[in-house]
């Protein structure tokens, strides 16, 4: 049997046990769901080769799915944090109710993510497209539609992007008749201008939606705090992708055809509009209190850079924001996963109630220090080969005001950082949380692998640096030089990643054991009341913790950048668009499966008048 | 092991040795300059040593657990590993002093320097105790203040001499026999003025505030751990007077020109901290974000349509 | 200033003790009034003179230990920045399970000095918030400031003494014993001895 | 720091050759001794030319300066303070008051001798001490520190039953940790 068939069906036939198997007890469904997962994985790694090529016929239509370099390297990070993601989710998952719709959608997630790498054509790109939006809506009103009516939001901009691909797909195939990739990139450069700035607006607009760049990324704050943890591991590290995958494709292989001078307005507007992303979410991730809204907050922004050096496209840029983008799928992965298994521990990732958890969560401390540094960009982990090779392609291609908000929403990131680790991990024990245990071991066992592969990417760049070529090269940039453990720019700079890891790790070494743990068995370990209070002694339930309005001073100097203008244009922007939407409330009820029959429908239409429509 | 690296090991332990030795004796002289400027006789310049030396040499009681350990030496691996890429000497051939420096570059010591800081900042956040967290938000909240001046002033050096790497940097000035300062004048202010930034002193000390904070992050580390942490301010501002000695100042082609070129640099920040009073974070913020972004920028334009 | 000016005072003295029975009042001197009232009419006496008279500024509050007597007398001074008047109410307590309204809603800052009274004499405010210790930690033995409190049988107790330290009750007169000197008539005048 | 009477090992006399020369104050500024601090810190008497210096918390401290009385509620405060200091830790004893009561000699909330609640090393009489008397303290630490007979804390730690005796007999909510290093 065909391999990639194979993986989609196991994932479809998972969901659908998982679903069942509820029935029979709720923690076998998470174990069904997780085993279809990996041994999707594993026929994935093993199995699927870029040889296969499936073809499904529907009427007239073809569905052709295929595999390639580009693709694998996103299939690759898909399976490898979807695995992560639902082994985590056994137990964190554990007595929560609704746990087969919860597995079903899921399952159908991660399938629908690897049908759109599959695609080669349009039509199943969009199927697949469609598919991940609406169970990654009913997940998200999982836990109940709240205030704020987030899923309604997350689904009128999924419309307004699905619409706009779809706008574009027609306006392809009446162009070219065919709705294969292939066709478009190799025919987009005989478009009239005008057709290639239309369907570049569409296709970014279908595109920017799931990557969330600033315009239109209103749903992702609440959509990412508001789903269970476990999914939003791959919803933020994961769906975001396939965003990016889109830019990618249409960036690097289709707009690198066209000879007119619109797209690369586009490219930078996009930079720009990216760039402002990346502060904007960060400033607002600085100022956040709950651990979910800062890392919600701070994945738009990382997109935000990842969106940047694909717009940017040179080399170096493009590698980079492929780079920027597994590792983030890989330390926002893990850090959602650390925010969940804080959240079921405690009941809450309030940042301003919980703390010092190190004393109690010491391996979920330990990966969310290791991904955490990876975020901030310090080396020698991953983070950092990814923010450097960003910084050198911004400055060696003369983005040279770019570079600069780059490096304040970069600057920026370390205060929430900080604030991420120091709110939940560091800081005063608080009485409630007294008894707070380590989360199971299979929750831990996937934090400690996402961070330790951001330690092997770190060190060994190379190991990702290979797959990332020959994907580029598919993508129309050949001949990308790479090396093991050495990063270097168009100017001949470079870093070498492996004598930076040799010297921290030897340094850090012989300072921590001659200078730093030496003495430690003579100490005594305290409670984190026994500190200077001049003299006074705390008493059980006096309050020494610094949390609320951590960065006040910080939220007043950049009050003249936040006031107002950007809130309420933000507000001003997201009411006009629940307005003028309003009317589709009356369509759209709001119930997925409502959504999902109206998708059907359109594709049998879609299907059974094609002769009529396009010819 | 071949002769060579061993040499090469001597030569790392030179280096530490050496940056301990200049940046401990600098923070003396600057506390003979103070107690001079205050009408003081001041503590002799070998003071500091003294004092690190006895920190070393008390116990340590408490913990409060491990990151409190790990937190100094984190902030020591940063300050040597930065130290490790930095060209002490120009010169190729120089034989002690070279190091890892042609293994990095500026973007990479950027973010390695951040790296000692947040280790230190994870350190104090360990302890629980309030002061350091405050200060912690202080200092962070001051960074993003003057990164932006100096990032600016990088940038011009960089798109003027085409190189991001510091060795690379270098080689522009011999080769063109000018040092940036020079050069690109506008992007030396800017660097100073989020050079005083960087040292801390006053008037952007509000993160050790002592009256106030009873020494911020530091608040919780006696003995030995404020001994770590001496040692690794004390590399540091030796690594930082380097870089900008070799960024903007052509290096130094001996050890005695780089004592005078730095010695004179870190008078700046020093002199200029003694004689002022101290700001507020949002102050010092606005203040980064004002007249040095200003120059900064003029200065990237200046090197973009002028140069 | 003339004698004629002390009409200012006698008018307040004659207002209050029209208004309040059992109030007994005179003209101290100059600017300063004392009106003597009993525990009962304490909050609406402060009331009625903040109120109607002027006398808008709580200067102080004291105890004094009428041991002999068996009374607190307590003392409010008042301040009439108006007229410039200074006003003494004052009201005796009996000592045993001494108690009295608390009246800081008047002037929040007598909190702080019923507080203290509290702690130092043992008079009892009903009524009054903070039950807390204000000065006094963890005392448990007679109010300090009571009279009949010997302090120095107390710190013979607690406390250590310096050995050598009991022949030197009289700095000078040791003084004077070891090196000849002979004391000034000054300073026997004004010795406490 | 265990320390044999008749020798000093040579690490000794290098690390007490060090700590003589670098002591980080903790000044407690209790009493109207107080005010007498900052003269002998500032361009005046300039106590930073034999290395003394002011320091914000106990944790980095070296000396204890306790100038003037103590109430029993800031002895309590003064004793929390000696225990977070970290060995080895000295304490001055700063003005008649702490020596034998000075002239609150009398007072029911004062305590009279603080060495009966903690070591003292040097006592610096006067009332006030003037700078100068108290940099001669100082130096007197200095010279008892190189001899390594400034020993207090290992006094406290071998006779912490009496200390801990004398100090609950004052203080009688006693709500202190443990101390034990």
């Amino acid at each position: 049997m065909n391999s990639l068939l194979l993986i989609i069906l196991i994932l479809l036939g998972g969901a659908i046990l998982a679903y069942l198997s509820k029935r029979i007890s709720p923690m076998l469904s998470s174990i069904v769901s997780f085993l279809a997962i990996t041994s999707a994985a594993l026929v994935f790694f093993f199995l699927a080769n870029d040889q296969e090529i499936v073809k499904i016929s529907l009427g007239d239509f073809v569905l052709e799915w295929g595999l390639n370099a580009y693709s694998w390297i996103f299939g690759a990070m898909v399976m490898v944090m979807a695995t992560l993601a639902s082994l985590f989710s056994i137990f964190y998952m554990k007595g929560k109710d609704r746990l087969g719709y919860f597995n079903l959608n899921f399952d159908l997630s991660v399938m629908a993510m690897m049908g759109i790498l599959f695609s080669l054509d349009w039509v199943s790109f969009f199927i697949f497209w469609e598919i991940m939006t609406w169970s990654s809506f009913l997940i998200i009103v999982y836990n109940g539609i709240s205030e704020g009516k987030i899923g309604i939001k997350y689904m009128i901009f999924s419309a307004i992007g699905g619409y706009a691909m779809l706008l574009a797909l027609v306006v392809t195939r009446s162009q070219i008749h065919s709705f294969l990739i292939t066709d478009l990139i190799h025919s987009f450069a005989g478009f009239s201008g005008n057709m290639q700035a239309l369907l570049g607006l569409l296709f970014l607009t279908a595109f920017g939606v799931k990557s969330a760049v600033m315009p239109l990324h209103v749903w992702a704050p609440r959509a990412y705090a508001d789903s269970p943890m476990s999914y939003t591991a791959i919803f933020s590290g994961l769906l975001s992708k396939m965003g990016i995958f889109g830019f990618g494709i249409m960036l690097i292989a289709v707009f690198s055809h066209s000879v007119d001078g619109t797209i690369f307005v586009y490219r930078e507007v996009l930079a720009w509009l990216a760039a402002i992303t990346s502060v904007i979410a960060t400033f607002y991730a600085v100022i956040q209190t709950d651990a979910k809204r800062l890392l919600a907050y701070s994945s738009i922004a990382q997109l935000g850079y990842i969106v940047m050096g694909l717009a940017i496209g040179t080399k170096l840029a493009v590698m980079a924001a492929l780079f920027l983008a597994i590792m983030h799928a890989i330390y926002k992965g893990t850090l959602f996963m650390v925010v969940g298994a804080v959240e079921r521990q405690t009941g809450i990732t309030d940042m301003t109630r919980l703390g010092a958890l190190i004393r109690k969560m010491p391996w979920t401390f330990f990966a969310a220090l290791l991904s955490i540094i990876a975020l901030a960009g310090i080396p020698p982990l991953g983070g950092f080969v990814g923010k450097w090779m960003l910084y050198e392609s911004l400055i060696t291609s003369d983005h040279y005001f770019l570079i600069i908000l780059a490096f304040l929403s970069s600057t920026a990131a370390f205060l929430y950082s900080f604030r991420f680790l120091f709110g939940i991990f560091l800081g005063q024990e608080e009485k409630e949380f007294e008894n707070v245990k380590e989360v199971p071991f299979t929750m831990v066992l996937p934090m400690l692998i996402g961070s330790l592969l951001l330690v092997v990417f770190g060190t060994f760049p190379g190991l990702l640096f290979k797959p990332l070529a020959s994907a580029m090269s598919f993508l129309g940039m050949g001949d990308v030089s790479w090396n093991m453990s050495m990063l270097s720019n168009g100017w001949g700079d470079h870093v070498d990643t492996l004598d930076v890891i040799n010297s921290v790790v030897i340094i850090f070494v012989l300072v921590a054991i001659f200078l730093g743990l030496k003495n430690r068995k003579r100490t005594r370990y305290v409670s984190t009341k026994d500190i200077h209070t001049s003299g006074e002694i705390p008493t059980e339930n006096e309050n020494l913790t610094y949390a609320v309005d951590f960065y006040k001073p910080f939220e007043r100097a950049i009050a003249p950048v936040m006031k107002r203008k950007m809130d309420f244009y933000y507000n001003k922007f997201g009411e006009g668009l629940e307005t003028f939407f309003d009317f589709l409330r009356r369509v759209y009820t709001g119930n997925g499966q409502t959504y999902a029959f109206y998708v059907i429908v359109f594709l049998v239409i879609l299907i059974v008048f094609s002769q009529q429509i396009f010819f | 092991m071949d002769t060579n690296s061993w040499i090469s090991i001597l030569g790392f332990i030179a280096t530490v040795v050496l940056a301990f030795t200049v940046g401990v004796s600098y923070g003396g002289i600057v506390r003979k300059i103070t107690a001079r400027i205050q009408n003081r006789v001041g503590p002799p310049v070998y003071q500091n040593f003294f004092d690190i030396f006895k920190l070393y040499s008390k116990s340590t009681a408490v913990n409060h657990g491990w990151m409190q350990h790990l937190g100094p030496a984190f902030a020591i691996t940063a300050s040597v590993t930065s130290l490790m890429f930095i060209p002490v000497l120009n010169g190729q051939g120089e034989f002690w002093f070279a190091n890892l420096n042609f293994k990095g570059d500026l973007i990479f010591l950027l973010y390695m320097m951040v790296f000692g800081s947040l280790g230190m900042a994870l350190g104090a956040g360990q302890t629980g105790n309030p002061n350091s967290a405050i200060g912690v938000s202080r200092g962070l909240s001051q960074m993003v203040g003057y990164e932006i001046p100096w990032v600016l002033a990088l940038v011009a050096l960089m798109l003027q001499t085409k190189s991001t790497s510091i060795t690379g940097i270098m080689d522009y000035q011999i080769a063109h026999g000018t040092w940036m300062m020079f050069e690109s004048p506008l992007a030396f202010i800017a660097a100073l003025m989020a050079m005083l930034g960087m040292f801390h002193y006053a008037p952007f000390d509000v993160t050790f505030a002592p009256a106030e904070l009873s020494s911020g992050p530091a608040s919780e580390f006696g003995g030995k751990y404020l001994a770590m942490m001496m040692t690794s301010g004390s590399i540091f501002a030796f690594v930082k007077l380097a870089l900008f000695v070799d960024i903007f100042m052509g290096g130094a082609s001996n050890l005695i020109m780089l004592v005078v070129k730095t010695f004179l640099l870190y008078m700046v920040p020093v002199l200029y901290g003694i004689v002022s009073p101290r700001y507020r974070t949002e102050q010092s913020i606005r203040y980064f974000w004002g007249w040095p972004t200003l120059i900064g920028v003029l200065g990237v334009l200046y090197v973009v349509f002028v140069r | 200033m003339t004698e004629n000016s002390l009409d200012k005072e006698q008018q307040i003295v004659n207002h209050l003790v029209g208004t309040f029975q059992n109030l007994t009042g005179k003209v101290k001197r100059n600017r300063r009034i004392e009106v003597s009232i009993e525990k009962k009419q304490i909050t609406s006496v402060l009331n009625y003179v903040k109120d109607h008279l002027g006398f808008i500024h709580f200067s102080h509050m004291s105890c004094v230990d009428w041991l002999e007597d068996g009374y607190f007398e307590l003392v409010y001074i008042l301040w009439s920045p108006e007229q410039k008047i200074q006003l003494l109410v004052k009201a005796l307590v009996d000592r045993e399970n001494a108690s009295v309204e608390n009246a800081d809603m008047i002037w929040r800052q007598l909190n702080t000095y019923q507080r203290e009274i509290r702690e130092m004499f043992g008079v009892n405010f009903i009524g009054m918030k903070g039950d807390k210790e204000f000065i006094l930690e963890d005392w448990d033995n007679m109010p300090p400031m009571r009279r009949d409190f010997n302090t120095v049988d107390y710190i013979q107790e607690v406390y250590f003494e310096r050995p050598g330290r009991e022949d030197a009750q009289n700095v000078r007169e040791t003084i004077s014993k070891r090196t000849g000197e002979e004391i000034p008539e000054v300073a026997t005048k004004y010795s406490r001895d | 720091m265990p320390n044999d009477k008749n020798s000093q090992k040579i690490v000794d006399i290098i690390k007490n050759a060090a700590r003589k020369h670098s002591l980080f104050v903790l000044a407690y500024g209790t009493g109207c001794g107080a005010i007498e601090i900052p003269p002998t810190m500032t361009s005046r008497y300039d106590a930073e030319r034999f290395g003394i210096r002011g320091m914000a918390t106990p944790r980095q401290a070296d000396v204890l300066l306790v100038t003037g009385y103590l109430a029993t509620k800031t002895l309590k405060r003064v004793i929390r303070a000696y225990e977070q200091m970290q060995d080895p830790k000295y304490v001055i004893g700063f003005g008649s008051c702490t020596i034998n009561g000075g002239m609150y000699w009398d007072s029911y909330n004062t305590i009279k001798l603080l060495d009966k609640y903690i070591p003292v090393d040097v006592y610096i009489n006067g009332c006030m001490p003037r700078p100068e008397a108290v940099i001669t303290g100082f130096i007197e630490l200095q010279k008892l520190i190189a001899e390594g007979k400034a020993d207090g804390a290992t006094k406290y730690k071998e006779n912490l039953d009496w200390y801990r005796a004398n100090q609950k007999k004052v203080i009688k909510n006693w709500n202190m940790p443990d101390y034990n290093w």
